[in-house]
């Protein structure tokens, strides 16, 4: 008998996440995107992980679908009209069959091969200390180049996004 | 309690829908989404593993911590090319994106 | 088990739902109704609506945003390092302090950019 | 145990009801830290607000409802209710109504781990402050996307100044925390109160005080750094186009935003419900609630607004620096071997 909650979990996951890709407008399927982060956050909450939890929301729901939202609002024509045609003819269908046969035969082989569908073991609370903890002794060097990769990011997203003067110059592309 | 598997079909299908986005849309703004959900799929896997081993393991937690991260940064980077080829282009529909074909 | 605190969020949200919902609700059913082409038209200050209001704006702020991303994630990872701080040796502490100081120089790049108006 | 579900009588039933509605968790989320405070003081804080404004600005404020007017809000509410929902045409109806209901549901969330007094909480998390922090930083989402369905342009140019604003300042209100933070070792809201009942962390934490109170200024729009919806210029920023029903929703959240922010303030700096015993503990907390709110009042009588560029260029240049360095003003306090008089 699965547990109400984790179906529940789940639902909101799956159908957001679908509502995410086909929604009309681009800005609501950025809404779904955010139920869909937000239903992970409560799969971790099931598995335990609070302080992950609390890290997706913050991370993802309250700044990349905020950056997302903000992208979606500037890519605009001047008509108005969201700079998109969408064309879900044959290929779509094909991508549909794709993906479904892909997620159906790693459901499968996780189902059948992983040999511990057992049950989870009742534990203490993982303690917040031994987060930054194990964080500071053995994940030290990862620390410091996470450092480096989201401050090299960051200055490559701006390097990317600000208009060249002589962009500019050349007109019209 | 549910089961590990249970957990892993989630992420499976979490993973389908995110293959089938990425191979069907071509507004380059949906296929960041797509990304985004396969990621998902895969925190799920690793925090999912990391708990139902016996006992906890750590670093299974920690990983999704630096996935986290890593899939925030690499979205700002993801929409900051998207501004620009919006801005060179006028679209952001990846077929018509091919200025870099001979 | 620590999910039964959160089940108590959820209902607390339920509550919520259940305390605004049919506020609103009653404002639609008791409120009046009707068309009126001057009245239903977007509000700028009695002026006749003029050309589209979802047009592109400047992004010159955009670089706040970026950092915004970079730093959220920095506190989520400073605060698992706050509650260890007493528990931690001397040069773990100093690991954090590095990795903190290794974003101060985007912080200054997009300070910088921010400021120069005619690149965005 | 033979196969069979019991069936409940209807007095086994109806005691199960009594049970549950009585039961101390379900009063506490009704009544006292809960729907009925909340509400109440959100309301108490709109006629607050306008009596001390207009004592600021020498008028006599509200009047004639009530005692001293102060059944003014109710009097409003009631307006409010009966008017019509107007909704531009070209808007999306159903983004306003429910960015309103969204708006309502988050600014209640996150009254659930902060303690009202010893005991007087919803759930005593272990994750209290960062589930605080994560519900606030769902905010932006929501305001942009109203000012976005709205499809006016004071709106839309009030969502963004506020998603900047909002975004802008949180970043500063987490990392002044974070002294706090270092000097417990707890994320627990009742376990910080309780490390200060010797000395409040308003002593040690003087400047991370100073940068969460510009903080929570910021992240609430009040005065001086109101400018998503200065109303010289837009209107109401992104509340432009929220009428009827939908305007009081968006309006009561605001407050009670601003009164959980209080409390919020109150338990991370002013000691909680701490204070000489003759006195209840709630009535403590509640005393130091409506004082940083009255504060936040006064300052919205005096203070001129500021300019957005100059306001997210401090929020970065400025606010995030002196958080950083109450940061390391902390550290030194405990290397120096004076964090145990807060150690819980």
């Amino acid at each position: 008998m699965p547990d109400p909650i984790f179906l529940v979990l789940s639902a909101v996951v799956v159908v957001s996440a679908i509502a995410a890709l086909e929604a009309r407008e681009l800005i609501y399927g950025a809404v779904g995107l955010a139920f869909s982060l937000i239903g992970v956050a409560g799969i971790f909450l099931l598995l335990g992980e609070e302080y992950l939890a609390m890290f997706q929301i913050a991370v993802y729901v309250g700044a990349v679908v905020v950056l997302i939202m903000f992208t979606i609002m500037l890519v605009r024509r001047d008509s108005g009209r969201p700079a998109e045609e969408e064309e879900p003819g044959r290929l779509g269908r094909a991508g549909a069959f794709v993906a479904g046969l892909i997620a159906l035969a790693i459901a499968a082989a996780m189902y059948l091969v992983i040999p511990y569908s057992a049950e989870m073991p009742i534990l203490s609370e993982i303690s917040l200390h031994d987060l930054g903890r194990t964080l500071a002794s053995g994940y030290a060097l990862a620390l410091v180049i996470l450092g480096l990769l989201i401050g090299a990011t960051a200055v490559g997203a701006l390097t990317l996004a600000k208009i060249e003067p002589e962009e500019e110059r050349g007109g019209a592309a | 309690m549910e089961p590990l598997s249970s957990y892993l079909v989630l992420s499976s299908v979490l993973m389908g829908i995110g293959i089938y986005g990425l191979v069907s849309k071509r507004n380059a703004i949906r296929l960041l989404f797509s990304v985004e959900l396969i990621v998902n799929a895969a925190n799920i896997n690793f925090a999912a593993f990391a708990r139902f081993s016996n006992p906890p393991i750590m670093s299974g937690v920690l990983i999704v911590f630096y996935s986290i991260a890593a899939a925030a940064m690499e979205a700002a980077v993801g929409l900051a090319l998207i501004l620009v080829a919006f801005r060179l282009n006028g679209t952001i529909d990846v077929r018509r994106l091919n200025r870099l074909k001979g | 088990m620590a999910f039964d605190v959160w089940s108590l969020v959820v209902i607390f949200e339920f509550l919520a739902f259940l305390v605004t919902f049919p506020l609103l609700v009653f404002g639609w059913l008791m409120g009046a109704k009707g068309r009126n082409a001057i009245r239903d038209g977007p509000f700028e200050s009695g002026q006749p609506r003029m050309g589209e209001a979802r047009q592109r704006y400047m992004m010159q702020y955009y670089p706040y945003l970026i950092m915004f991303v970079a730093f959220d994630i920095i506190s989520m990872f400073l605060f698992t390092w706050g509650l260890a701080f007493s528990v931690l040796p001397f040069t773990d502490n100093l690991l954090f302090i590095v990795f903190l100081i290794v974003l101060v120089a985007p912080l200054g790049y997009a300070l910088h950019l921010s400021g120069r108006r005619e690149l965005w | 145990m033979n196969g069979l579900i019991a069936i409940p009588t209807l007095q086994e039933l109806l005691n199960y009801i009594v049970g549950i509605l009585t039961s101390r968790t379900f009063l506490e989320m009704i009544i006292f830290p809960g729907f009925l405070n909340i509400m109440l003081g959100a309301a108490f804080l709109v006629w607050l607000e306008r009596k001390l404004i207009a004592r600021v600005q020498l008028r006599i404020g509200p009047l004639y409802a009530g005692m001293w007017g102060i059944l003014q809000p109710v009097a409003d509410g009631v307006k409010l209710l009966f008017k019509e929902m107007i909704f531009p045409e070209l808007a999306d109806k159903k983004v306003l109504i429910l960015g309103a209901l969204a708006l309502m549901m988050l600014a209640v969330a996150p009254v659930v781990p902060i303690p009202f007094g010893e005991g007087f909480v919803i759930a005593d998390m272990n994750i209290g402050l960062l589930y605080v922090f994560a519900v606030i930083s769902l905010f932006p989402t929501v305001i942009l996307l109203i000012g976005w369905g709205s499809n006016s342009k004071y709106s839309l140019l009030g969502g963004l100044r506020s998603m900047f604003q909002q975004v802008a300042y949180e970043v500063p209100m987490w990392l002044s925390v974070l002294g706090i933070v270092m000097l417990t070792g707890t994320l627990n809201l009742t376990e910080i109160v309780k490390a200060q009942q010797k000395v409040w962390f308003i002593v040690p934490e003087v400047l991370g005080f100073a940068v969460f109170f510009t903080a929570i200024l910021a992240e609430l729009e009040r005065i001086p750094f109101d400018l998503p919806e200065a109303e010289t210029e837009l209107v109401m920023g992104w509340m432009t186009e929220l009428s009827g029903v939908a305007f009081m929703v968006g309006f009561l959240a605001m407050y009670t935003k601003v009164y959980v922010m209080s409390a919020l303030m109150t338990a991370l700096f002013l000691g909680g419900w701490s204070g000489p015993s003759v006195i209840p503990q709630p009535v403590w907390f509640l005393a130091k609630t409506f004082l940083v709110a009255s504060v936040m009042v006064i300052i919205r009588g005096t203070f001129p607004r500021v300019r957005v560029d100059i306001l997210l260029k401090a929020a970065w240049g400025r606010l995030l620096l002196l958080a950083l360095a109450n940061v390391f003003v902390t550290a030194g306090l405990i290397w120096l071997g004076l964090g145990g008089i807060w150690k819980v």
